[in-house]
């Protein structure tokens, strides 16, 4: 955190992005237990680790912007705003999940908060966020579509084609890139002849900055910047957020490709503890607070596996709806 | 389909069709815009955009990037958004580029998302074989994109179709592909007085008969019809089927045909194996087995990446020859009366 | 296939068997090597390659980036260059992303050169649903990707195969795309004692019977014979098949059971329309229409991207229940004797 | 063309590039005249004014090399050493084509010189010339994959995926891009964020140079510098090869998007008359040498369409041959 974040920080915006991080954590933590009790089912793709960066971008992103997102998309959604009753659901795969409970983790959707998805294809959103911010050139509004995805996506040729496109036509694009070094097993060393993700947006002629991921007030004021330029027609940007997933890519993987070590290391910099002991340090915490918005996590997270736990299945004779729209005749 | 007023015919190519049918989705519409390769500059691949960028301007007749993916997807997301995209993926073959944004994407977005969410994008494409352009350059794979739920498939043969199919297209929710066969773009003919619009829904008889059912659509159509023609002299009156969408199909006019002439042949340009082709005899053999005096037939493209050379591209493809010889053995074969 | 000697029977899950054959042909031939993503440090995505880094280094067991059509497209000209590459797409979902270069180089290059290059790649990859994995992971497209001429699709279902078609596979001048089932990895089975080989030619009559003939692979096999013994009950005895490779189709045995049984339903894991079921229905009945005592059933997953919650994908995929149900259709419609 | 060059080049070895380049542009512009006559059919694109890069390139790649193109390949087929006549065959659509008949202007194949094709689809080529380094690197063979395509494949995503694959695992690939400014109608500038297609080889981390390829000594000597790096294990290398090309896309493009002068300005850079010109000035060619080469290479052609027009169709018979490899059991 910089010292001109920290001087202008206010104990209200410290406690709203702490709150924001514990939110998630919370939530995905029992996910973690849901999976084991096999109410959650499928992939399930934890944040553990990144709560900071969905925390501060959502805090700049405005209701009127469009956000397309990946499979380890829980952050993103509940950081938007999506509730955790929808959200709940929809790992349960109940009627009253945000998609109806055809989506599961990997697809959670909120038309009413711009939320696209959930896209499980690697580097799928890309173009998609693209054409919302070309849909908002084309219709003169102010709205910027922000784009989330691992550094994995970078390989892709979805990745150069979207922000070639997005940059040729100056579109009104956020690319927010979380480097968590890992797709998968796959160091980003093995996967990239050039690593720093930056380097690359200079191909595109596209602004890029490297932020450090675990600090959220970094993560807030970089998207600002960005996003205010975009906004005011500077066209697309990339910002690569530098990050660390702590737990295991999904609930299958035994992690052989990395060692505890590393992994302890980064928790030390994890974005919840590092911020709690700076708002104490600054005294505009008390450990009396932490615990307080935690419980208050918690209860939330209890109501919503309560939602989720008492709500109804789709009918199955229902298995046919919406593949095509429901139009009104 | 209504016939609104008893206008004197127009005649017009189907390039020409499509044109104005494009024009009138601009002119009517400003949040319908067309974009991909050279559509714009170069006036179209096929001409068929010529004219446009300087009536509508670079930003409704958008130039794209070689980039099929990226645009294609861009397309879904422009629809999400709000507009109404036409995006041409020059011819069939590049589609291939795009169709994970197809398939997991435009294909998957409403029902996925419970129904929220409604994909209207249209993608234009140019398919088919028989310009010598060789394996890469020669799919057709309009029936292959029918297997996938949530796209719509449309194949305007006629050129009332090539006019007023795209106007449809543009009124659905769902993402809708529009296949222009090619070889049609050259094709001349008279709009119907006073069409107004043609649905996205049926199949059409395109010439009316007794003794066979031949089930077709996009350039096969024609193929069919000659081979109709030829039946004629012979005694045979086979019934013409286009098909005009096929997905989803209209079983109920093709097993009503059916179950009139009691025998079918099924014309296809996609390679033999899996082809709609085999959709649709399965189909009526599904509805309608115990009506049938023969087995259904089907004249389909050889199994071959389709060859430069005219003799064997010709050998590869459906001609009326290959469909004579086929009502020939159903009706040598089957017939009762 | 040959029976070699009378080994006692080994006990293997499907997952081993395939990482057993892998580790033979690694062994055997050092023109082998197995590329894709996370095949190697991470043991593959399914734990199939789990141990082969370890044995076969960075070189053979080689880790790509997200890269899909890249390293596919690498994979053909490594063949072309005269290797000989098992290429990984993680699953079929995947692919679409390579499908370019599966069909437009993969599959052409052997013609459209006169019969100059052959393209000896294996495309391994994971396919189907029944894991609630969602509308983009759990694609079958196995019977779509049969549609394209110069392609071998072969679909390993037993434990057998999976210990032994790569070997086949690899032996293939042509290229070859391996479909394994997600659901089969944990499944447990013997290998037949002293089996050194299998073809890549000939469907295989799983259970033999007399009433009606069943059609199916992959997962599908096994709802198939969980059928057939619920019929077995009821004194209907089904004879199944497991088509192994469904490009070329071994029309021969299939025609030749049907013929014996004179009803047929197909199980596929694809979407109705457009199905492999289609066209092993259409097969039927061209070779086997006056043989056939009642319409051809098919029995495959519902019109849908298929969903997440379980009781949905349940009913959209095949089940038992439903194949019973088809056959009773057939022998309530149709029995004569 | 650089003094060192000049002061270096023998009159041998300068008629034997303006030999190559004039070959080249003889059986294209019979092609020309052929496709009138409609004996040639299907897509014709054609290399008039490119010629340098393909006559300097082939100096330098080795019968070891490989070698993969694009549909305006025929400058490189006959480079590379493939006959006129097999050529010319494969544009009739004879049995003695390169192809035997079944690729046409857009597939020419002649294994024996390891020449691979021939690809329609923009951008298909480059992961295939990928594997193919990967087999010589594998191997333990020092050949080269050179690989040709029009800058308008650099906005694909298989230019991206390839680049950094050959780059991340270092293999012996040259990428020749040749830059002839227009993607059928679509100007670089309008199809490219960044058109200094050098820029984008520092994504990858790969060198990359560009190279006025209207100056054939100036491939011959960028190509021969690039080759002997790959060769010597330093990984890939780009090279933008500055172009033009003097005819349309192909025989239906009535060149709406470019303007005369444009066109006649770059006539005058072109690679034939400036060789000429520059040979005879340096007293290595007279006129007369000028015409003996282009008569030779008349002759050629002459003979080449002789050969096509008496060669034997494909049997019809044989329309399945070669689908699947003929294995001899
Ligand atoms: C196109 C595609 N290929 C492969 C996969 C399988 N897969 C799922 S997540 C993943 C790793 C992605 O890593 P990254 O983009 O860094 O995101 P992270 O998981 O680290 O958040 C892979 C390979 C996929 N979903 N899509
Ligand atoms: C993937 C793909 N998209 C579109 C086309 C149609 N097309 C053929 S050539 C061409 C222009 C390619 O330009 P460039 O790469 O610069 O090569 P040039 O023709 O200038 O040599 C296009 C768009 C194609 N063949 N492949
Ligand atoms: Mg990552
Ligand atoms: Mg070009």
């Amino acid at each position: 955190m910089s010292t001109a974040a920290e001087a202008s920080v206010s104990r209200e915006h410290g406690l709203e992005l702490l709150r924001a991080m514990l939110r998630i954590r919370s939530f995905e933590d029992r996910c973690y237990r849901l999976y084991g009790e096999m109410k959650i089912r499928g992939f399930l793709h934890l944040y553990n680790g990144e709560e900071a960066v969905a925390a501060g971008a959502m805090q700049v992103l405005e209701p009127a912007d469009a956000i397309v997102s990946t499979y380890r998309e829980h952050g993103h959604a509940i950081a938007r705003g999506i509730s955790m009753n929808k959200v709940m659901a929809e790992l349960y795969g109940k009627q009253t999940g945000c998609s109806r409970g055809r989506g599961g983790s990997m697809h959670l959707f909120d038309a009413s908060k711009r939320f696209y998805g959930g896209n499980a294809i690697v580097a799928g959103g890309l173009p998609v966020a693209v054409g919302l911010a070309l849909a908002e050139k084309l219709q003169h509004r102010r709205a910027v579509a922000a784009c989330f995805f691992g550094e994995g996506a970078v390989a892709e040729g979805e990745f150069h084609e979207s922000l070639n496109l997005a940059s040729l036509w100056r579109l009104p694009v956020l690319f927010l890139c979380e480097n968590n070094l890992y797709a998968m097993g796959t160091a980003l060393d093995r996967a990239q002849a050039e690593t720093d993700i930056t380097t690359k947006a200079r191909a595109y002629r596209m602004e890029a900055t490297a932020v450090d991921g675990m600090d959220v007030f970094a993560v807030e004021a970089a998207v600002r910047g960005a996003v205010e330029k975009i906004r005011n027609g500077g066209g697309p940007a990339l910002l690569e957020m530098r990050t660390y997933r702590f737990r295991a890519h999904s609930m299958f993987d035994p992690q052989l490709y990395r060692d505890k070590a590393e992994i302890e290391a980064w928790q030390k910099k994890g974005p919840i503890i590092t911020l709690t002991s700076r708002l104490k340090s600054l005294g505009l915490m008390t450990e009396e607070d932490y615990q307080r918005l935690e419980r208050e996590a918690r209860a939330e997270v209890d109501a919503a596996v309560e939602f989720a736990e008492s709500s109804p299945w789709e009918p199955t004779s229902d298995l046919e709806r919406f593949v095509y729209a429901e139009s009104v005749a | 389909m209504q016939n609104l007023s008893p206008d004197p015919a127009v005649r017009i190519t189907y390039r020409d069709a499509v044109r104005e049918a494009l024009r009138d989705a601009l002119r009517g519409n400003p949040l319908v815009f067309l974009m991909g390769e050279d559509v714009g500059c170069y006036g179209g691949s096929y001409a068929v955009s010529k004219g446009l960028l300087e009536e509508f301007g670079p930003e409704r007749i958008r130039d794209t990037p070689l980039s099929e993916s990226a645009f294609v997807g861009a397309g879904i997301g422009a629809a999400l958004g709000g507009l109404r995209p036409i995006v041409e993926v020059m011819t069939v073959n590049f589609s291939l580029l795009a169709l994970d944004q197809i398939m997991n994407n435009a294909a998957t977005l409403s029902h996925m998302s419970g129904g929220q969410l409604s994909v209207p994008v249209v993608i234009r494409l140019a398919t088919g074989a028989g310009r010598q352009l060789g394996a890469q350059h020669s799919h057709s794979l309009e029936g292959w994109y029918a297997h996938i739920p949530g796209l719509r498939i449309a194949v305007p043969a006629t050129i009332d179709d090539a006019r007023l199919m795209l106007a449809a297209a543009l009124a659905s929710p769902d993402p809708v592909l529009l296949f222009e066969h090619l070889y049609l773009y050259n094709m001349e003919g008279e709009l119907t007085p006073g069409l107004a619009s043609v649905d996205l829904d049926h199949a059409a008889i395109r010439r009316p008969g007794t003794d066979v059912t031949l089930v077709s659509y996009g350039w096969s159509l024609y193929k069919a019809l000659t081979a109709a023609e030829a039946l004629s002299k012979e005694g045979i009156e086979a019934e013409v089927l286009d098909l005009r969408i096929l997905r989803p199909l209209d079983e109920a006019t093709i097993i009503a045909s059916v179950r009139k002439t009691r025998r079918a042949v099924i014309v296809d340009e996609g390679w033999r194996s899996g082809s709609l082709a085999a959709e649709v005899t399965t189909r009526i053999v599904e509805q309608a087995f115990y009506e049938l005096d023969a087995p259904v037939a089907r004249v389909c493209t050889a199994e071959v990446p389709v060859p430069y050379a005219k003799h064997l591209e010709d050998a590869a493809l459906p001609s009326p020859a290959r469909i004579v010889a086929a009502v020939h053995s159903l009706i040598g074969a089957g017939r009762s009366d």
